[in-house]
C-alpha cells in the first residue's frame, strides 16, 4: 500500500524551498528598514547637533585670546578684567551684585564674557554631514551669503549647555534646569509609584482571590496601561493642578513660589501626573515578575510551615526582585521621555531658575525640546538635537542597565 | 479492553499448556495400550514423544518468563503464571510416568506379560481422564470441578490395590516370576503416581481462582507407601 | 494486629466548586508505614494528599468536608492554624522545587523560620544524611541548591522536609520527573525514612507503589467523576489478591 | 528525633500574626488607587464634558458697550470690534443676561435682565460676553472646529487623527510582523541577540524625538520626494510614517511573544511531516499565534491614535478636515496639547472643550484595549 | 534468520559543538518491527533517533558523521533534502503537540503540504482509524485537535505521522507524558502500526521497551559521556539474558 | 548499589530455600535412623516436620510471587526466581520421600527389619550430601559443582540396585517375607528417586548463570524403570 500511495504525493520540494527564499528576503528586508529607521533617526540627531556655522561676533573672542591661551582657557581675574573693560558700569556692578565675580567660577565668567562682550550670533548652520562631506560647498555659501562673519565648526553639545539654564538666544541656552527639573520629577514618581506598584502587585498576585472587585481591579490596570498618556495629563491638570492646588503649589504647606502666586503647575503635580502614568506599567511588570515565580517555591516554602508573608518575603520577592527592578527601569525611562501630559499640566517653558523643591514650578529634558522644535529658527533645532543627545544618553543607559538585569535573570531561569 | 497483546501471550500459554496435557493424556493411553499390544514400535515412538513434551514444557516455562520480565503481571494474571510454572512441571513428571511404562515395555523384550492387562488399562484411561477434565477445569478456571476431581483418585488408588494384591499373589505362587509381576508392577505405580500429580493441577486451578492454596490430597500420609 | 495510626481521613469530601472531587473517603494511615495512593489520572489522589496537610487551602475555590484527624485533632477544625499543620505534615512535591539558595539554606531555612534553637550545622547535617544526601553535598554546601541534579534536588527537598521534623512526609509523586535510577535511589530513601517519618505517597507508577509502599489504597473515579477509594489494603494483598474487580482490572492494566 | 514522637498533643492553635495583616491591608489599598485613576479620569473628563455640552459658557466678543447704559435701555450702542452678534443670541455684561432680539448696525436691540438676572446700569468699554451651547451631535458630525465663531464640530479632528492612524498602521504593520516573522522563525541566535535589543531602543525612545526626527528628516524627505508644493511644511504623512516607525518595535515585540510562545513541538511536528521553513513559519506558526498578533494589531491602532507629541511636532497646527495626507491636519492629540500648552483660563470654551475631545479619545482607545484583552486572553487559554 | 533492514546506522557519531555525544553507534532498524531505545539520562537516545530523520538538522551546532542508510542510500548526503527524508521517516514527539486547528486540519495538513493528490477525506479517516482514534472523534472531526485528551492527542499525532505514508515513525518517549492507560493504548496501537510501519522508539521506561519492542537497543555513557551502543537483540533476550554486564546492571536496577 | 531492599528480600529467599534444604535433608536422615532404630517416635516426628516443609514452601511461593509482582525482576533476578519455583518444589516432593520412608516405619508397626540395614542408611547419607552440596552450589551460583553432581547420582542408582537384587533373594528364598522385603525397597526406592531430583537442582543452578537448561539427568530412560 506503501508504494502505490507513494503515486498521491507530489511533493514538489525544490519549489517550495525557492518559495521559502524569496519570503525569507522580505522579512530581512523588513527587518532592514527597521534598522535604517533607527540609524536614520539617531543620524538625524546627530546630524543636528554639530556642524559648521556663521558666527557674528559683537567682538571676535580671538582678541582676548593672549599669550596663545584662548578665551576659555583664561584666568578668572583676566575674565574679570575683560568684562570690566568691555561692560557698561551699570551693568557691570548688576552682575556683581547678583554674585560676586570672585565667587563665580572660570567657566561661569567664560559664559559672561561670551554673553556680555564676544555677543557671538549663529546667524546660519549647516549640518554636520554637509560639514563633513561637502565642506567646500559649505565654504562657497558661507562666503556668498555670509561674507562678514566667521564660518566655524561647533558643538551644539558642550559641558556649558548642560551647565547653561534655558535662554531665549539659542546660543546661550542650556538644559540645566530641564535636566533638573526631570530629575526631580522622577525622584516623585519614583517615590510615589514603587511602593505602590510593588504593593498592588503583590496584592494580585499574592493575596487576591477570585472576588469581583478583584477581577475589576485587574481589568482596570491593564486598560489604565492603555490609555493614552494625553489624558493623564488632562486628569493631572484637573485633579494636581486644579483640584488638589493648595496642596500641590505648596501653599499649604506654608512654601510660597517665587513670583508669589500660588500655582499647582508644580513638579509635584507633574511628578504625581507621571507616577499615575507608570503605575499600571509598573505593576503589570512587576505582576509578570511575580508570577514567574514558580508556584512550587511557594509550595515548598508553605510546605514547610512557613506563613504567606514569610514565604513572599524571603522567597518570592527575591526572586522576583530582578524582573520587577527591569520592569520598573522601564517604567521609568517612559516616564523620562513622557512630554504630552507635562505639556498640558502645564510645564513651564520658559523658566531659568533651577528648581528648589516640590512645589517650584519647572520645565523638563523632553518639554524643552519639544519647545526647541517648535520654534522656527534653525539654531533652535541644533539645540534640540543636543538636547535629544543628552535625553537618549540618559535613557539609553537607564535601558542598558534594564537589560542587563533581565538578561542575567532570565540566564539564571 | 486494553494489554492485548499481554492478553493473547497469556492465551497462547493457556494453549500450549493445553496441548502439553493432551500429549501426556496420549502418551499415557498409548503407552499402556503398547504395553499391553507388547508393540515395542509403539513404545520407542512415546520415548520421542516424551522429548517433544519436556521440549514444550520448556518452551512454555520461556514464555513465561518472558511474561514476566515484560509484562510485569499482577494479581490475576501472576498466579496464574506461576501456577503454569508447577503445572508444566507436573505434566512433564506425567509424561515421564508414560515413557517410564514404555520403558518397561522395552525392558521387557521378548518375555510375555505374566498375565493379560484389564485393571491396568482401565487405570490408564480413569487417569487421562481425570488428566483431561482437570485441565479443562484449569482452563475455564471451574472451581468446583477442579474440587471434585482429587476425590476421584480413591479409584485408582483402588485399582492399583487391586493390581498389587493380585500380583502379590502372582509371586508367592512362583516366586521366579517376581520379575515380570515387579514389571507390571511399576507400570501400574505409575499410573497411580501420575493421578496423584492431576490434584497438584487442580489444587492451582483453585488458587488461580481464589487465591488460597487448599491442600487437596485426600489420603495425604498414605501415598507414599506401597498398599498392604 | 492492629497498628497505631498516624492519620486518617473520615468521611472526607472535597469539593472545587460545584465540583465533587473526592467523595466519602475513610483512609487509615499507619505509623511508620508507606502508604501508596494509586488511581487513574484525575481520580483525586493529589488533591486527597493536599487535604492532609491543608494544601488544598491554597487552591481556590477548594473545599473541605469530613475530618483528618491527626493526633486525636481534626486538622480542619477552626481553630487549627494550617501554619503548623505544615510544620508537622511536610510535602514533597513532582517536580523537584529546591529554594535558589544554597544547599545549606535550603535545609536550615524552614528550621530558623520556625524558631530552630539548636545547632543549625548540626540539623543540616542530620538532615542531608538522613536524605541520603550528606556524601554528595557535604563539600559543597554554599553551592546552589539548583546546579544539583533531579535526583539530588529531590533528595535535598525531602531532607529540607525532614528538617523540621515532620511527623508525616506526604509526596506526590516524587519520581516522576527523575529518570530511573534517580528514581530507585528515591524509593530506597524512603524505605530507609520509613523507620522515622509516617510517608504517604501519591503515584502513577504502580510497580513503584507496589515495590515500595507496605499499604496501598487505590483511588478510582466513581459516579459523576468523583474519586472514591476503592480498595485498601496491605501493598502484597493489593497487588498479588486484590478484592475488587475494579483494582484487579486496575493494577493488571484492563482497566477502561 | 524521639523528642517528636514524645512531644504530648500537638499544638495547632493558630498564632497571632498581626503584621501580615496589616501588611494585607496595606498592599490591598495600592492595588485600590488604580480605581481612583480611573474614577478620577472618568470623572474628570466626564464632569468638563458636561460643563462643554450643557452648562452655559460665555464667550468673548471682544466687543464692548460704546457708551454707558441705563436699565432701562434696549438697544445698546456696540463698538465695532470683535465678532457680530446676530438675533437670539444670549449676551452678557456684568452680571446681566440680555437676549439679543435684532441688530442693526452698531446697534442691538435687546431684553433686558433675561435668565432671571437684575437689569442695571453699565458703564461705558463694558465688555460683552456671547452664551454658547454645544449639542452632542453637532459635536460629532460637525465637520468645522473654530471654537472663535462658536463651531465645535470634531470631525476635522477625528479624520486627521484616523488618517495619521491609517498611514501609521501601513508602515507598522507589514514591517512589525515581517520583523517579528524573522526574528522568531529565521535569525540565528546571534542575529537575535543583537537585533532584539535594538528595536527595544526604538521602542525606548521618547515621542518627542520622534516628533523632531518627523519634521527635520521625514518631511524634507518627503518633499523632496513630491516636490515642496505639494506636501506642507507641517503634514499627516510625515507624522504618521513616523508613528509608524514608532510602533514597529510595538507591533514586532508583541507579535514576535506570541510567535515565540508557539511551542517548538509544533515546528518540531510541522518538520517532521517534512515541512519547509517557510511553511513551517506561515502555515503552522503564524496561525497559532494569530489572536495574538491581532492583539499587537489592535494594541497598535489604539497606540497610534492616542499618540501625542509626533502630530503635535509635525502634523501641524489647525483643525483641517481633509483627506491629502501631505496637508497638515490636526489630531485629537494635537489640537489637546496645543490648546492646553497655553495659558488658558479655566472657564473658556476651549479649556472644556479638550476635556470633551479627552473623553471621546479615551473612549476609543479604551474600546480597542479592551478588545486587545479579549483576544490575548483567548489566545493564552490555547496554550495553558 | 535474517530481517529485511528499514534503515540502519554505520559508525555514527554526533557532536554537540565540541561535545562528543554519540560514538561509534551500528544499528540495525529491521522493517515492520519496533526497535526500542533504552538507556540511562543522557546517552544520547534522542539525539540518535532524531538523526535518523534528520531532525538534528535544526539544532543549532548539532554535527552528523558517519551514514544512516535508508534504501540504499545514506541520508546525510549533500544531494538528499531533509525536508524528503523527513517526510518518509515520521516522527512522534514525548509531549503531544497537535497543531492548534482541527482534528481534520491536524491530519490532513501534512498531506496537503505534500501535495496529496487523493481524496483527503478518504485520507483522514484511514489514517485516524489506523491510529485508533477514528471511533472517538468521528463525530467531531471540525473541534480543535487541543481539545482532545492527552492520550487522544497522541493519537492524533500519530495519525498525522501517518497521513503522509512514512515508512519509518520514530517516537520518543511517546507516552512519558501520559498516565498508564492512555500508556497501553499507545502501546496497543504501537504493536499494531508495526504491521506496516517500522518504528522506533525511546523510553525511559524499561518495562515499556520490554511490553512493546521486538528489537531493543541499550545505549550507555562511554567514555567522557559520550552515549554508546552497548548492546543489541532480540527483546526477549536482552530482558531475560543480557549478554553484557552494563546491561544486566541496568535493566535489574543495579546501574551506578 | 540500587535496590537495596529488593536484594535483601532476594536474600531472604535464598536463605529460607536453604532451610527448607536443610529441613529435607534432616528428614531423610531422621527417617533413614528411625527406620533403622525402628523408632515410630522418631517417625511421627517426620511426619510433623514435612508439614513444616510443605508450609515453607508456600511461604516461598508466596515471597516469590510478591516478588515478582512488586519488584519487576529481569534476567539473572528472574531465572532465579523461575528457577527457585521449581527447587522447592522439587524440595518438598524430596520432603515427601523422608516421609514416606517414616511412613513404611509406622507402617511396619511391630515386625522387625526383615534384614539389619547397611545399604540403606549409606544410601540416605549420599542423598543427603548430594541435595546439601546441591544446594550449596545453587547458594553460590557454583555451576562447575552443579554439573558434576548428577554424575555421582551413579553410586546411589548402584547401591539401589544391590539393595534390589539382596532383596529379591530374600523373596525368592521365603515369599512370605514378600510384604516385609516390599517395605524396604520402597524405601530404598524413594531415596534413589530423591537423588534423581537433586540432578534438576544443579541443573536450575547452571540455567540461573547461563540462562541455558542443561538436561543433566545421566541415565536418562532408564531411571524410571526397577533394576533388572
Ligand atoms: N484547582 C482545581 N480546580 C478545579 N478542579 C480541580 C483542581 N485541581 C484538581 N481538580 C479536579 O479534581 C479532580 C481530581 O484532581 P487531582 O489532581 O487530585 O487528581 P489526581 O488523581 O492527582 O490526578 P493525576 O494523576 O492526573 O495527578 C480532577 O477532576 C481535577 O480536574
Ligand atoms: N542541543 C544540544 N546542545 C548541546 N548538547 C546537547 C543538546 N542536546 C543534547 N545534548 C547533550 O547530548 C547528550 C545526549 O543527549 P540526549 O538528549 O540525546 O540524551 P537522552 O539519552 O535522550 O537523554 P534523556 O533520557 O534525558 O532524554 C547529553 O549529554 C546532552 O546534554
Ligand atoms: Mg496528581
Ligand atoms: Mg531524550
Ligand atoms: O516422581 P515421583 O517420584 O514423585 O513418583
Amino acid at each position: 500500500m506503501t508504494t502505490e500511495t507513494q503515486a498521491d504525493f507530489q511533493p514538489r520540494v525544490a519549489q517550495r524551498r525557492r518559495r521559502g527564499l524569496w519570503w525569507l528576503l522580505a522579512f530581512q528586508a523588513a527587518t532592514l528598514v527597521g534598522i535604517i529607521a533607527l540609524g536614520a533617526l539617531l543620524y538625524n540627531v546627530i546630524n543636528g547637533a554639530f556642524g559648521y556655522v556663521a558666527v557674528e561676533y559683537a567682538v571676535p573672542p580671538q582678541q582676548f585670546a593672549t599669550g596663545g591661551y584662548a578665551l576659555e582657557q583664561l584666568h578668572p581675574l583676566d575674565l574679570d578684567y575683560i568684562l570690566q573693560t568691555h561692560v557698561s558700569a551699570n551693568l557691570y556692578r548688576k552682575l556683581q551684585q547678583d554674585k560676586p565675580f570672585s565667587e563665580r567660577t572660570q567657566p561661569e565668567l567664560v559664559d559672561l564674557v561670551l554673553r556680555y562682550v564676544v555677543k557671538p550670533d549663529v546667524v546660519a548652520s549647516w549640518t554636520l554631514t554637509d560639514s563633513l562631506l561637502r565642506p567646500d560647498r559649505v565654504r562657497a555659501e558661507w562666503e556668498a551669503h555670509y561674507p562678514e562673519t566667521t564660518l566655524e565648526f561647533r558643538s551644539w553639545l558642550t559641558p556649558s549647555f548642560l551647565a547653561r539654564p534655558q535662554s531665549s538666544r539659542p546660543e546661550y541656552a542650556g538644559v540645566r534646569t530641564a535636566v533638573l527639573g526631570t530629575l526631580w520629577t522622577i525622584a516623585i514618581s519614583i517615590l510615589f509609584t514603587f511602593p505602590v506598584g510593588i504593593g498592588a502587585a503583590i496584592y494580585l498576585e499574592e493575596y487576591a482571590g477570585d472576588r469581583w472587585y478583584n477581577r475589576l481591579i485587574q481589568t482596570n490596570i491593564n486598560n489604565l496601561a492603555g490609555v493614552p498618556s494625553i489624558i493623564y495629563g488632562i486628569l493631572g491638570l484637573a485633579v494636581f493642578v486644579r483640584m488638589l492646588e493648595p496642596l500641590t503649589s505648596g501653599a499649604l504647606l506654608g512654601a510660597v513660589p517665587p513670583d508669589g502666586t500660588p500655582n499647582g503647575r508644580t513638579i509635584l503635580s507633574a511628578g504625581l501626573t507621571l507616577g499615575l502614568l507608570i503605575l499600571p506599567i509598573l505593576i503589570i511588570n512587576a505582576q509578570e515578575a511575580i508570577r514567574a515565580v514558580p508556584n512550587s517555591l511557594r509550595y515548598a516554602s508553605l510546605g514547610l510551615g512557613a506563613t504567606k508573608w514569610q514565604t513572599i518575603w524571603h522567597h518570592v520577592l527575591p526572586e522576583a526582585l530582578p524582573g520587577i527592578l527591569t520592569g520598573a527601569i522601564l517604567a521609568v525611562s517612559r516616564a523620562i521621555g513622557e512630554t504630552a501630559p507635562l505639556v498640558v499640566i502645564g510645564a513651564s517653558t520658559y523658566i531659568t531658575f533651577d528648581p528648589e523643591g516640590p512645589f517650584s514650578r519647572f520645565t523638563t529634558l523632553p518639554v524643552q525640546i519639544y519647545q526647541w522644535t517648535s520654534r522656527p529658527q534653525d539654531d533652535f533645532r541644533n539645540i534640540a538635537a543636543a538636547a535629544i543627545l543628552v535625553l537618549l544618553v540618559l535613557l539609553l543607559s537607564l535601558n542598558a542597565v534594564a537589560i542587563l538585569l533581565r538578561n542575567r535573570y532570565s540566564r539564571r531561569a | 479492553m486494553l494489554r492485548k497483546s499481554f492478553d493473547q501471550d497469556l492465551q497462547r500459554v493457556r494453549d500450549d499448556v493445553l496441548t502439553l496435557g493432551s500429549m501426556v493424556e496420549d502418551a499415557t493411553l498409548k503407552a499402556v495400550a503398547a504395553l499391553k499390544a507388547r508393540d515395542l514400535k509403539a513404545a520407542r515412538e512415546i520415548l520421542l514423544a516424551d522429548k517433544e513434551i519436556n521440549a514444550l514444557r520448556f518452551s512454555i516455562e520461556s514464555q513465561l518468563m518472558i511474561l514476566i520480565a515484560t509484562q510485569q503481571p499482577m494479581a490475576h494474571d501472576l498466579r496464574f503464571l506461576a501456577s503454569v510454572f508447577e503445572i508444566i512441571s507436573e505434566l512433564e513428571r506425567m509424561g515421564d510416568y508414560a515413557k517410564g511404562i514404555a520403558i518397561i515395555n522395552l525392558r521387557m523384550g521378548d518375555e510375555p506379560l505374566l498375565k493379560p492387562l484389564i485393571d491396568l488399562p482401565r487405570m490408564a484411561e480413569k487417569c487421562a481422564d481425570m488428566l483431561h477434565r482437570a485441565l479443562t477445569a484449569f482452563m475455564e478456571e471451574d472451581v468446583t470441578t477442579a474440587r471434585a476431581i482429587p476425590q476421584e483418585d480413591d479409584e485408582v488408588d483402588a485399582l492399583y490395590e487391586q493390581i498389587y494384591r493380585e500380583l502379590m499373589t502372582f509371586i508367592i505362587a512362583d516366586p521366579k516370576v517376581i520379575q515380570r509381576a515387579n514389571w507390571l508392577l511399576w507400570a501400574a505405580h505409575n499410573l497411580e503416581r501420575l493421578a496423584d500429580r492431576v490434584t497438584n493441577i487442580c489444587e492451582r486451578t483453585v488458587f488461580i481462582a481464589t487465591g488460597e492454596i487448599e491442600e487437596m490430597d485426600t489420603k495425604s500420609d498414605e501415598d507414599l507407601l506401597p498398599p498392604e | 494486629m492492629e497498628q497505631p495510626l498516624a492519620i486518617e481521613a473520615r468521611n472526607l469530601n472535597i469539593y472545587y466548586g460545584d465540583f465533587h472531587a473526592v467523595r466519602d473517603v475513610n483512609l487509615p494511615v499507619y505509623k511508620n508505614k508507606i502508604t501508596a495512593i494509586i488511581g487513574p489520572s484525575g481520580c483525586g489522589k493529589s488533591t486527597v494528599l493536599r487535604s492532609f496537610n491543608r494544601m488544598n487551602d491554597l487552591v481556590p475555590g477548594a473545599r473541605v468536608e469530613g475530618e483528618v484527624r491527626y493526633r486525636g485533632k481534626n486538622i480542619y477544625d477552626p481553630d487549627v492554624d494550617p501554619v503548623e499543620v505544615r510544620r508537622r505534615i511536610g510535602m514533597v512535591f513532582q517536580k523537584p522545587n529546591p529554594f535558589p539558595k544554597s544547599i545549606y539554606e535550603n535545609v536550615a531555612w524552614g528550621a530558623r523560620i520556625n524558631g530552630y534553637q539548636g545547632d543549625m550545622d548540626e540539623l543540616v547535617e542530620t538532615s542531608l544524611r538522613a536524605a541520603a544526601l550528606w556524601d554528595e553535598v557535604k563539600d559543597k554546601l554554599g553551592q546552589s541548591g539548583l546546579s544539583l541534579s533531579g535526583g539530588q534536588q529531590q533528595r535535598l527537598c525531602i531532607a529540607r522536609a525532614i528538617a523540621v521534623r515532620p511527623d508525616i512526609i506526604l509526596m506526590d509523586e516524587p519520581a516522576s520527573a527523575l529518570d530511573p535510577i534517580a528514581t530507585l535511589k528515591i524509593e530506597d530513601l524512603m524505605r530507609d525514612l520509613a523507620e522515622q517519618y509516617t510517608i504517604i505517597v501519591v503515584t502513577h507508577n504502580m510497580q513503584q507503589a507496589a515495590r515500595v509502599s507496605h499499604y496501598t489504597a487505590f483511588f478510582n473515579l466513581g459516579p459523576q467523576r468523583a474519586g472514591m477509594l476503592e480498595e485498601f489494603g496491605p501493598t502484597e494483598k493489593i497487588f498479588t489478591m486484590p478484592e475488587k474487580k475494579a483494582t484487579e482490572d486496575y493494577i493488571t492494566g484492563r482497566f477502561g | 528525633m524521639t523528642e517528636i514522637a514524645t512531644q504530648p498533643g500537638p499544638d495547632l492553635r493558630p498564632k497571632r500574626r498581626p503584621g501580615e495583616q496589616i501588611v494585607q491591608m496595606l498592599i490591598f489599598l495600592a492595588a485600590a488607587i488604580s480605581i481612583l485613576t480611573t474614577i478620577g479620569i472618568v470623572y474628570v473628563l466626564g464632569r468638563e464634558s458636561l460643563k462643554f455640552f450643557t452648562s452655559q459658557m460665555w464667550e468673548e466678543t471682544n466687543k464692548q458697550l460704546a457708551a454707558a447704559v441705563s436699565p432701562e435701555q434696549t438697544w445698546l450702542p456696540l463698538t465695532t470690534s470683535g465678532s457680530r452678534l446676530q438675533p437670539g443670541d444670549v449676551i452678557r455684561i456684568g452680571a446681566e443676561v440680555m437676549e439679543v432680539v435684532a441688530v442693526d448696525g452698531l446697534q442691538a436691540q435687546v431684553i433686558r435682565g433675561a435668565q432671571s438676572t437684575q437689569a442695571m446700569a453699565h458703564p461705558a468699554a463694558a465688555d460683552l460676553y456671547r452664551e454658547q451651547h454645544i449639542n452632542l451631535w453637532q459635536f460629532l458630525t460637525g465637520t468645522r472646529w473654530e471654537p472663535q465663531i462658536g463651531h465645535f464640530g470634531v470631525l476635522p479632528l477625528v479624520n486627521a487623527t484616523l488618517m495619521v492612524s491609517l498611514i501609521a498602521m501601513a508602515v507598522a504593520l507589514p514591517l512589525g510582523l515581517a520583523i517579528a516573522i524573522y526574528l522568531s522563525e529565521y535569525a540565528p541566535r546571534k542575529v537575535r541577540d543583537v537585533l532584539k535589543p535594538m528595536l527595544e531602543v526604538l521602542a525606548g525612545i521618547p515621542t518627542v524625538v520622534y516628533g523632531y526626527f518627523a519634521l527635520t528628516f521625514v518631511t524634507p524627505l518627503l518633499r523632496r520626494l513630491f516636490g515642496a508644493d505639494v506636501v506642507q511644511i507641517y503634514n499627516m504623512a510625515s507624522a504618521g510614517i513616523v508613528i509608524g516607525i514608532l510602533i514597529i518595535p510595538l507591533v514586532s515585540s508583541m507579535s514576535e511573544d506570541a510567535l515565540r510562545a508557539v511551542p517548538d513541538s509544533l515546528r518540531q511536528a510541522s518538520y517532521g511531516l517534512g515541512a519547509t521553513r517557510l511553511e513551517t513559519a506561515l502555515k503552522v506558526v503564524v496561525p497559532a499565534a494569530l489572536s495574538g498578533i491581532a492583539a499587537a494589531f489592535i494594541l497598535a491602532i489604539s497606540r497610534a491614535i492616542g499618540e501625542t507629541m509626533i502630530v503635535a511636532i509635525a502634523a501641524g497646527a489647525g483643525p483641517n478636515l481633509t483627506f491629502n495626507p501631505f496637508q497638515s491636519a490636526e489630531t485629537m492629540t494635537g489640537h489637546i496639547v496645543r490648546i492646553s500648552g497655553g495659558d488658558l483660563s479655566y472657564d473658556s470654551i476651549d479649556y472644556t472643550s479638550i476635556f470633551a475631545i479627552g473623553l471621546l479619545l479615551f473612549l476609543i482607545t479604551l474600546t480597542l484595549n479592551i478588545i486587545s484583552q479579549r483576544v490575548v486572553r483567548r489566545f493564552r487559554e490555547v496554550y495553558d
